[in-house]
Parts: structure tokens; C-alpha cells; sequence
């Protein structure tokens, strides 16, 4: 695990998690790491980000009982103290039994504090569809942390951003939600930097263009580029905007995007009402309302918990037609 | 007060208990041949639990199960083809497929919710056992759960309310010794989770959970106890989950003997010897259940294939009641 | 308390959601109230609203250990044996302890059954700033609930409307979230016609005008005439829009109001960004985009913890003075 | 191994006692004359507990505690000036008015979170005392609940995790009888909460928590357990509150039989009259420490009315160390 080399040609993010932590672990002895399963004997974390951890770091590394609220909690208390808890939320829907903790205390205890002590932990959680998990394993929430001040959101897209941004979260001062969507985490891209940071709240253009501004992050990075390309073929130049931080979102990169082409879709796997997009959509109306060419299109899920059957689970996500669609709607 | 089980009875379990591991079986065998895709939470060892507790129960009781939940499901009387049918995803499943396994719901045989969020089935068992203690209708709600469940929030806060309340409740907590990959030890700080009880007042009652006349002795004097007033009980069964967490699982975090000591007590076989060594059927008659089993597995199966795949336009159906189709 | 009668001038909220729960258990004995101290030995309620109700329905009205998970559950339970539980969590934030029951089951169950079962639960929950109760006690979360499908989120702002939605939750069958406003409680307006309910899903005019549409709901309700009354002497004609229901949208109502004023403030109490304001900007944006005549503008909290002390508190809220500017600011 | 204390812990003891009833005497009626506006949780009645329990911890241990909690938190040795300030909302206050009395902060004394949410204090209590352990710097954390807080599940997962964990941390439950209008036995379904903590192998201690001596003694073994790497320990301390829930309750939920016996039970002279009769002080040198409090109060008092208040520009800081100010 620790001797991958700059020579690696691609990494996934499930690797580049791996080092991320590793790396932050041999770098400050404050780093712990606990949730469900985290630990080697109990299989290194569902989806295997942490395995070898608790074998190189000991105690530092723990699986625990299924107690989200205590020991998301305990992370809030350790976090007070100049640790730098990272925990995993197996799944993103569990955060439902344990928001207290993060809502109103790891987002709250700087400013109720007046800024004495800071929350510096990261909570880690996967989701996404396409696996039948069903209604309560493939849920999109990060709109309800969006909408909570004191907790940033963070969603990659790619092994590197992965890294670079869990190095980031992890440095960072105050509380991140970390959201990792389970298709993507097998899937090799350019490997990671070690030792790099990026510094949370900067969207990265993934794609430059003329014509329309698509915006995204986590899953619909995965279909943006493929929509686009598509597009290219019948002259239509997509940019496309990697928010990867989603809160606080990065409005010198979205404006300056949209100022270009005066013409945006928002992509996200969230349903559609009250999301992310709303709130995307309404600060680019406040500052270039004049400037638009087309009103901004929102895709998005269905607004209906997640199917069970797999036909039923494809319909409930966007799909790559309304994608094109929406980005021809605003050429009409 | 309490009575030893009958033969009719004691074969209603062992009825019980073939139905549920032969669907398993075909379950995982379905799925491995590639026609049937789900997350599966087989419960093959732990059949002798639901199939003992749910002869004593009427057709009106509640059940609340979680994901690891068939065993429960068919005990209780679910359908098997309405289950094959929304494992496949056909407007014939118990759900038109929008459930899956994590969510089977069928009211008609009292199997109310199944829930996927670890301790989340007590709480909503304390509501319908309250629904039947406000209109007096006698039902009780049996609430099933695992040992790793026993570790949550939501646990400490149903069983406080249940007995302050006095509900007609039994919670079962069906301990396979592990929670996913995490053994009991790691997880729990003491030996019984039937003695957290204590800490409500409640009674306790730790069993062997793959002895049918364990099971339902315990089963008999909680469901009693409920039905007549008496408030809530907790039963902890013992027992283990013979194919991992979830179908897929290597099961490295099991050690061997224990692995193997768990399926030498396997509770089917085990049950078979029992019922013929005391005379309650010779092995032609339990094969013959058998048999009849595995002919009903086939048309369940049958019927779901055949069954028409849900209409896609469900996927924006049932979000309200008035929702527009 | 059942023996007011329509001469009744004036009517509170109290008074008046004290009525419709009085009113829908005597007409429906499957309707059942439960929550911390509702039961009249604690005192009917934190607020008083749920007074005199156990004394003349006995068991169906209980006070509960602090247990808000588990209490909500089981009105999820009750409901889906066609109970009709109203139960009331103390304050809004309390709602951190029980979102699990809340939006993975009641907002899912329907859904998840395949239309097998229904939910027709509602929860009371009251908030507010003002009352110096500090980052905890006085959040507005409305907007996680109305980005979950399944649950419809009422926000009233009057006595009639609040007796009037109160009957109509009760009667609805899908879950309901019921949120009070502390300030509002004992401010005397017209008194409901009993028996009456209002079907969820509506907005009111509250104010007909002109030349820009005012939108709030819950306490922006204060606030909005004041503020209308002020720019009338200065010939700016509002039309105010009370929300009452925050999810679904009434966008009917919203968008023949915008139709005829082209310009559109929001204003509520939560925090701005990724709140309510955003999903109704962008659906009128969606909508109305050519015919609006400035962006749209919204008025909120600072996106910050409620503070403490008294002038802070008052600093943390919108004002009357932001809101006429953005008024104004449409209109330059 | 554990020793009684000695006059002069005796006399630490009463001078914490003093002061916090002196502060709380004085909060309520500068509250009705007007000069402070806040809701108030008084903890007069209770507090014998904190006062006992602090004389036994370090400066550098670690205190969460409750929106009833000026209590925990003078006894723990936050300076009652900055608590003035806090609640008059002035910038010198130990979180410049943005807390409140339902969030004060002061880590120097180790009083690290105040929490109003019911419950949620002992999981940030684990978190404070796995750094502890982690760190192996020694610190224990004392963590403070009512009675009506062991009905929640964060009891139930904190409890669990900080035994599992062998975690060097005191749980206090200060029984008051009452949460808000909520009588004990209303919400909860055994007598004695010391009694769950059988339910996580973890011994629970049963107090009267108006006596010094008792609650001393409970809380040095408590200490010296988790201080050794013993684990945590569960001490249940029954006290009142004379003030009901916060101020301006009226008390009719509690029967006057029950509140006269609990004010005749009032630890503050009762211990008084002890260490008079006990000859660790006379009446004089009590009534000398009473008036040095008193004076320390009349400058706390001062001190916070001649701070400024707080710039309004700080409701946007603190959000983010990063924040745009
Ligand atoms: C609140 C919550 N946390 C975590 C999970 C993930 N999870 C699913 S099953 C499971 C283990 C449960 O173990 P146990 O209660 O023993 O039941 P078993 O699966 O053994 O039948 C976990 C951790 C979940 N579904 N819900
Ligand atoms: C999760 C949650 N539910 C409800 C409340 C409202 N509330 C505040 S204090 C309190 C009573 C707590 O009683 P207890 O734990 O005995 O502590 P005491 O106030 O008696 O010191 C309640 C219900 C809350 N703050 N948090
Ligand atoms: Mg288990
Ligand atoms: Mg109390």
C-alpha cells in the first residue's frame, strides 16, 4: 500500500483514498481514523479505503459498534481537542441517525464557542444508485449539510482530486463532509500527487468550451464528458465546471465560466427539487441575470425515493438524453 | 400454563423452516446463474427462529424484519411468489419491484415494514403495538433484529418505551454473532444482550436459537405475556448466518472452527433427526414436505419470471397519495 | 377550551391549533397525540397547544420519555395501521435526533410498499429567533425536509390558516411536517371557521399588488405587510405571497403573481444559501424567465449559527431595511 | 486506597457550593430586576455534586456538560466574570455572547462544550477522553446529564462505546427527579439509572447527591479508575432542583409534599451545619468564605456591565476559521 511509486500509470480513488490517509497518518500522529469495519480485522471499511491502516497505526485505527451518534460524536470531542478524527458513515442515508452531532454541534462549536475551539474532522460517506440497494442505501443529501453553516462539502470525482481533496479536508480547520459515490471508486485515472493538498472551495474546469457551461460533480462527472463529447460532434462546445467542493461553492470559477457562454445546465444525481442546483442556479441569476441567453436547466433525479428494480433505478436518474437535451434547450 | 407443541405444530415449523431454506437456496443459486441481481442478506441458519415464534402468532399480528428478513417474511406467511416477484422487479412483487429486499411490505399476512437502517424496525414496532393497544384488537407485533442492532440508539430508546408504555411487543434480537464483518466482542461490552432487559425492567430470555422448543417455549410466554397486558419481552436466540453478510462475502472474519462448529449445529438437519428420533415423522414424510416445498419454490420462481417487469412510470408513482402519475 | 364559540373576535395560534387537534380527535378517534409533556400533568405541551386534550381523550394523548427516535418511529408504526398520530417534537432542532424515522421510513414508506401502505402521520415541531436560546434551540430546517420526496412541509403563519392546514394535515394522507413559529403563537387574527380544513398545496395572497411579488412564509408573514404598508406611501405596490405550504409549491399561485409583477423578492427566516428561496427562484426562473424584469432577490438569515446575545440575534436576522432595499432594488 | 478528605478539601468543597449558589442567587435576580435577559437553567439544589467531584480533578481535565450546567462549570473553575459577560452578551465573555448560557465554552479550565441538545454531551465525552487515552496525557472527562437524558439513545451508544473502548471517562447523572414537567417514572421504567450500567459491564454507582461525602467518594473511585485505565464509570446523584426548569416555571407539574422535602433537604446548609458540627469550621469562617464570594460576585457582575458589547460584525465570524470577517 505505501510502496506505490510516481511511476503508477492510473489509480483509482479507492487508492488514492488509501494513500490520502496513509499519508496523513505518517504525517501528524493526530489523525485517527474510526467507523464500521474501518479496521483490518473487521475487512478495512466497505469498500476497503482504510484497510491497512490498523495494521501499520494501531489503536489509531479502530472499527466500532453500529453507533453512529456516539462515535460521531466522539469524533466532535476528539476533534476539540486538536485531533483530526476521519470517520466513515458507511453509507450516506445512516447520516440520518446521527445529523445531531454534525449539525448542531461539529458545524456549531466554533462560532457558539466565539471561535475558542474549531471541529477539525472529516466525515466520510459513499452513496449512489445503480446497485438496488433501494430506498435507503443510495440516497444524495449533501443539500442538507449545503444548507448547514460551519460544514463544508466535499465531492470528488477522480482519483486525484480524491486525494488531493482528502488531504485538504483533513488539514482543514473545520468540519468536512466527505462524499464518495460508490460507481467511480474503481475507476483509474490520473494518480495523485503525494504530499499535495488542494485547498477545499475551488471548482476545477474539466473541460474548457464556448458555447455552454454544464456543471457537476461526483457522479455526473462520469456522464458530463460524455454528453459533451457528443455535443462537440454537432459543433455545440461544452465547458464543463468539477465543483468538487460543493459548499462553499466556488463562484469565481462558475461566474467566470458563465460569463463566457451565458448559457448553463446543472447536473446532479440528487433529486431535483430544493438540491444543490437551486441554489447554483440562483447565484448565477443574482450576478449575471442580464447576461444570460437562456434560463439555467436543472437535471437531475426524479423527485422519488430510490427503486429497487434495475429498469426502475435508471429511469428514477437522469439519463444522457435529458442532459442533451437540456444543454440544446438553451441554445433554442 | 404453558404447553409443549404438538406434532401437527412441531410440523408446521419443520414446514416453515424447509420453505424458508429451500427459497434461499434458490435465491442464491438463481442469482448466481445470473437471472436474479439484488443485494441478498441470506438468513440460512437462523430459520429455526421465525418458524418456531411464528406458529404461535396470529395472521393479524404485526411483523416488523430488516434486510436479513425472508426467514422472517415466509414464516410469518408472505408469499414466496409475491417475494420471488419483487426480487425480479414485477408489478406482481409485493412492491411492483420499487421495494426490493430491504423493503418487503404485505400487510395482508401482517408483515408491516423491513427496514435497511440497522435499528430502525423498533421504533415503528412500538407504534404498532401501540395502534393495537389503543383499539384493544388483542394483535401483538413481534420485532426482529440482529445483535449488532443492539448497539444503537434507537434500541435503548424502544425498549424504554415499550415497557413504560407496557406494549404488546416482542422484541427478538436474532444474535449470528456478528454484525456485517464485526464480531459480537468488538461491538458489544457484555456477554447477553437478553440482559440489557434489565435495564427497562423487562424480562430477558436468552435462547438457543436452532432449538425449535427453546424458541417457541420463549416465544409462547412473550407472546402471552403481551396479548394478555403483560408488556414487552426481549428474547435473544443464538445462532449464525451460514453464507456471510451478504451474498459475496468471503467470510475471511469468521475463524475457521467456529465457522465449522456453527454449521455442525445447523438447525434443519438438526430438527429433522429431532422430529423423527421422538417420532414425530419418519424421513418419507419430511421428505415429502420437501418435496412439496420445492414444487412451490419452482412456480414462485415460475411466476415472477413470468410476471411483466414494472411499468417505468412507477418510478414517480406512490411518492404521495395525490401525486400525479 | 371546546367551548369557544364563532362570536370569538380574535383568535391566537395557540388557541387556534389547540382547536383543530380538539376538533380532529373528537371527529376521528384514530387520531392520537403523543411528544414530550403534551399530556396535561407535564403542562399540554411546551407552548401550551396540546392543553386540556389528555384530560378529555385519556390514553390517547401521551407525554413521552425524551426519545424523540423512538416516539417518532412509532407514530410511524401507528400510521401505517391507519392511526392518525400528530405528534410534536419539542423544538426544530430536536429533529437532528430523528431524521432517520422521518425521511428513510415515514417520507419512503409509501413509496418503498408499492402504495401498500400510507403514512398519514403529522409532526408539530415550533422554532423561531428572538428568544436569545442560542445556535441550538432557534434553526429553520424546513428545506432538508422539502428535499426529501414524500413528506409535504407546512409552514403557517395566522390562526385561521394554522387551524385550517392543522385539520388539513391531519386529514392528508402522507406525512406532514408541521412547523410553528414561537413569535407568532399568541398574536391574535382572525379566528378559523371550525370543522374547516385547507387542503395543503395552496398559497394565499395575502396582499394584492402590482409591481412586485413578496413570497415568504412562517415569520417573514410579520414582517412583509410592514414592509409593503411602508412602500405603499411611496407608490410601490406589493402583492405578498404566503407560501403556508413550503413543499409541494404552489406554483400556480407564485407564478400568476410574478406573471403580473415581473419582479420577486423571497424572504424567510432560515439561513439563505441552499434554503427554500433557491428552489422557488429557480422554478420561476424556469418558468417566467423572459418576462421577469430584474433577478429575482432573496432576503434571509445570515449563513451563520443563531447567536446569543440579544443584538446579535437581531443582526443574524434579515430586516425591514434589507427587505425594502431589495424591493427597491428590483425596481431600479 | 481511597481516602477521606480532609478539612481543607472539605472547606474547597464549601467554598464551590457557595459560589455557585451565590452566582445563581444573583443571576436570577439581576434576570428580574431586568438588567439580563436569558433563558435560565438554575441548578440550585444541586450544587453538592459538581463541588465535590471538582475538587478531585485536574485543571486540565476535561468538563462537558449541560444547558444546567453554571453549576459543573464554576466548580470546574471557570471564572464567574466571563460567565457574567457571556450572559450579558459582551465581547469579554468566554465566547464574546455568541453561546449564551446554553454553550459555554472555556477550555482553559477544561470545560470544553455545553450542549442544550438532551444526550448529546456523552458522545462528544468519549471524544474527549479517546484523546485522552490516545494521547496518554492522564485527562479525565467528566461528562454531565439529568435523568431524563439516560432515555435517549445517545446514552444507550455512549455508554456502550466508552465501555467497549476502555475509555477514562466519568459519567455524571445528576437525578433531579424532573426533566422539564417529567417525572421520573413518567419516562423512565426502573428506579435506579445506576442500574443500566449493568448493561454495558461497567459498574454504576448510586449516590445521594447532597451529601459531599458520598458523592466524593463515588467520584474518587470513578476518577481513580478511569484515571488508571479502569474504563468509564456510571455515578447516578440524586439531587433537586429548586428552581424548576428554567426561570419563570411554576412548578404545579411537582406535588408540594414532594418540593418541601426536597428543600428541607437543601445540601448548601445541611452541609453547613456538618462542618460546624463536625469541627472543620465554625459558623464565622463560613460566613467569611460566603462574604469573599459574595464580593467576587459583585465584581463579576461589575465586570460584565462595564465590558463592551459585542460588535455585531461577529455574527458572520467564527463560522469558518477561514470566513470572510
Ligand atoms: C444505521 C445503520 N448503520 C449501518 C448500517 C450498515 N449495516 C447493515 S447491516 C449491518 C450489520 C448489522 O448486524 P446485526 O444487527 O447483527 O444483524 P445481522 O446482519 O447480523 O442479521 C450494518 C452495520 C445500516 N444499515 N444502518
Ligand atoms: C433531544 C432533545 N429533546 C428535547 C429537548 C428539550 N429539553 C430540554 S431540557 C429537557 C429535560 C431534560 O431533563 P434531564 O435530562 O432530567 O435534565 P435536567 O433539565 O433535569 O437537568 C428537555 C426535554 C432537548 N433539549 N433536546
Ligand atoms: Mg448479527
Ligand atoms: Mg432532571
Amino acid at each position: 500500500m505505501t510502496i506505490q511509486t510516481s511511476k503508477a500509470d492510473k489509480a483509482t480513488i479507492v487508492q488514492a483514498l488509501n494513500w490520502a490517509l496513509d499519508d496523513a497518518m505518517a504525517a501528524d500522529d493526530q489523525v485517527i481514523v474510526f467507523g464500521e469495519e474501518v479496521a483490518d480485522p473487521e475487512g478495512g471499511g466497505l469498500m476497503k479505503v482504510t484497510q491497512g491502516l490498523s495494521t501499520k497505526y494501531g489503536s489509531r485505527v479502530r472499527s466500532t459498534p453500529i453507533s453512529e451518534m456516539a462515535f460521531t460524536g466522539a469524533a466532535v470531542g476528539a476533534a476539540i481537542t486538536g485531533m483530526r478524527p476521519v470517520i466513515e458513515i458507511m453509507l450516506m442515508n445512516f447520516l440520518a441517525v446521527c445529523m445531531d452531532p454534525i449539525t448542531n454541534h461539529a458545524a456549531k462549536l466554533r462560532f457558539m464557542s466565539g471561535g475558542q475551539t474549531s471541529v477539525p474532522m472529516v466525515i466520510r460517506t459513499m452513496t449512489g444508485s445503480g446497485f438496488q440497494t433501494g430506498g435507503q442505501h443510495s440516497d444524495f443529501l449533501e443539500a442538507w449539510f449545503c444548507h448547514t453553516p460551519g460544514i463544508k462539502v466535499v465531492m470528488p470525482s477522480n482519483a486525484a482530486d480524491a486525494y488531493g481533496l482528502m488531504l485538504g479536508a483533513i488539514r482543514d480547520p473545520d468540519p468536512v463532509l466527505f462524499v464518495e459515490h460508490l460507481l467511480s471508486y474503481w475507476t483509474p485515472g490520473e494518480p495523485p500527487e503525494r504530499g499535495k493538498a488542494i485547498a477545499l472551495g475551488k471548482a476545477r474546469i474539466a473541460r474548457p468550451g464556448r458555447d455552454v457551461t454544464l456543471i457537476g460533480y461526483s457522479r455526473s462527472m462520469m456522464d458530463l464528458p460524455v454528453v459533451a463529447q457528443k455535443l462537440a460532434g454537432d459543433g455545440i462546445d461544452c465547458e464543463i465546471v468539477d465543483l468538487r467542493t460543493v459548499s462553499p461553492l466556488d463562484m469565481d470559477t462558475i461566474l467566470g465560466s458563465v460569463r463566457k457562454t451565458g448559457r448553463v445546465v446543472i447536473v446532479h444525481e440528487a433529486v431535483k427539487s430544493f438540491g444543490v442546483g437551486a441554489e447554483v442556479a440562483s447565484r448565477i441569476y443574482e450576478s449575471l441575470f442580464r447576461e444570460l441567453k437562456a434560463p439555467i436547466a436543472r437535471v437531475a433525479s426524479k423527485d422519488a425515493p430510490v427503486p429497487f428494480a434495475k429498469h426502475l433505478e435508471a429511469a428514477f436518474l437522469y439519463s444522457h438524453a435529458e442532459i442533451e437535451a437540456a444543454v440544446r434547450g438553451t441554445l433554442l | 400454563m404453558n404447553a409443549a407443541p404438538d406434532s401437527r405444530t412441531l410440523l408446521a415449523i419443520y414446514r416453515k423452516m424447509s420453505a424458508i431454506k429451500h427459497n434461499d437456496e434458490r435465491f442464491i443459486s438463481t442469482m448466481l446463474a445470473g437471472r436474479l441481481s439484488m443485494p441478498y442478506y441470506s438468513a440460512r441458519g437462523q430459520e429455526c427462529i421465525p418458524a418456531a415464534i411464528s406458529v404461535l402468532l396470529r395472521d393479524d399480528d404485526y411483523l416488523v424484519t430488516i434486510y436479513r428478513g425472508v426467514h422472517d417474511m415466509i414464516a410469518k406467511g408472505v408469499p414466496p411468489r409475491l417475494i420471488w416477484a419483487e426480487f425480479a422487479g414485477r408489478s406482481t412483487g409485493t412492491c411492483k419491484g420499487k421495494g426490493g429486499p430491504m423493503h418487503v411490505t404485505h400487510p395482508e399476512s401482517g408483515c408491516m415494514v423491513t427496514t435497511g437502517i440497522v435499528g430502525a424496525g423498533m421504533p415503528i414496532g412500538c407504534g404498532l403495538a401501540l395502534s393495537a393497544q389503543l383499539r384493544g384488537d388483542g394483535r401483538v407485533t413481534v420485532t426482529n433484529f440482529g445483535d449488532g442492532a443492539s448497539n444503537i440508539g434507537a434500541f435503548h430508546e424502544s425498549m424504554n418505551l415499550a415497557s413504560v408504555w407496557k406494549l404488546p411487543l416482542v422484541f427478538v434480537c436474532q444474535n449470528n454473532r456478528y454484525a456485517e464483518h464485526t464480531a459480537l466482542a468488538t461491538g458489544t461490552s457484555i456477554e447477553r444482550i437478553a440482559d440489557r432487559a434489565a435495564s427497562y425492567g423487562m424480562p430477558g430470555l436468552h435462547v438457543d436459537g436452532n432449538d425449535p422448543l427453546a424458541v417457541y417455549a420463549a416465544a409462547q410466554e412473550a407472546i402471552e405475556r403481551a396479548r394478555s397486558g403483560g408488556g414487552p419481552t426481549l428474547i435473544e436466540a443464538m445462532t449464525f448466518r451460514f453464507n456471510g453478510h451478504l451474498i459475496g462475502d468471503s467470510g475471511d472474519y469468521i475463524p475457521k472452527p467456529e465457522y465449522a462448529a456453527a454449521v455442525a449445529a445447523d438447525p434443519y438437519p438438526r430438527y429433522r433427526r429431532w422430529l423423527a428420533d421422538n417420532g414425530h415423522a419418519n424421513a418419507g414424510e419430511l421428505d415429502a414436505i420437501d418435496a412439496a416445498i420445492k414444487a412451490e419454490v419452482d412456480a414462485a420462481m415460475q411466476f415472477a419470471f413470468d410476471s411483466p417487469l414494472t411499468d417505468v412510470a412507477e418510478v414517480t408513482r406512490d411518492v404521495f397519495a395525490d401525486h400525479a402519475a
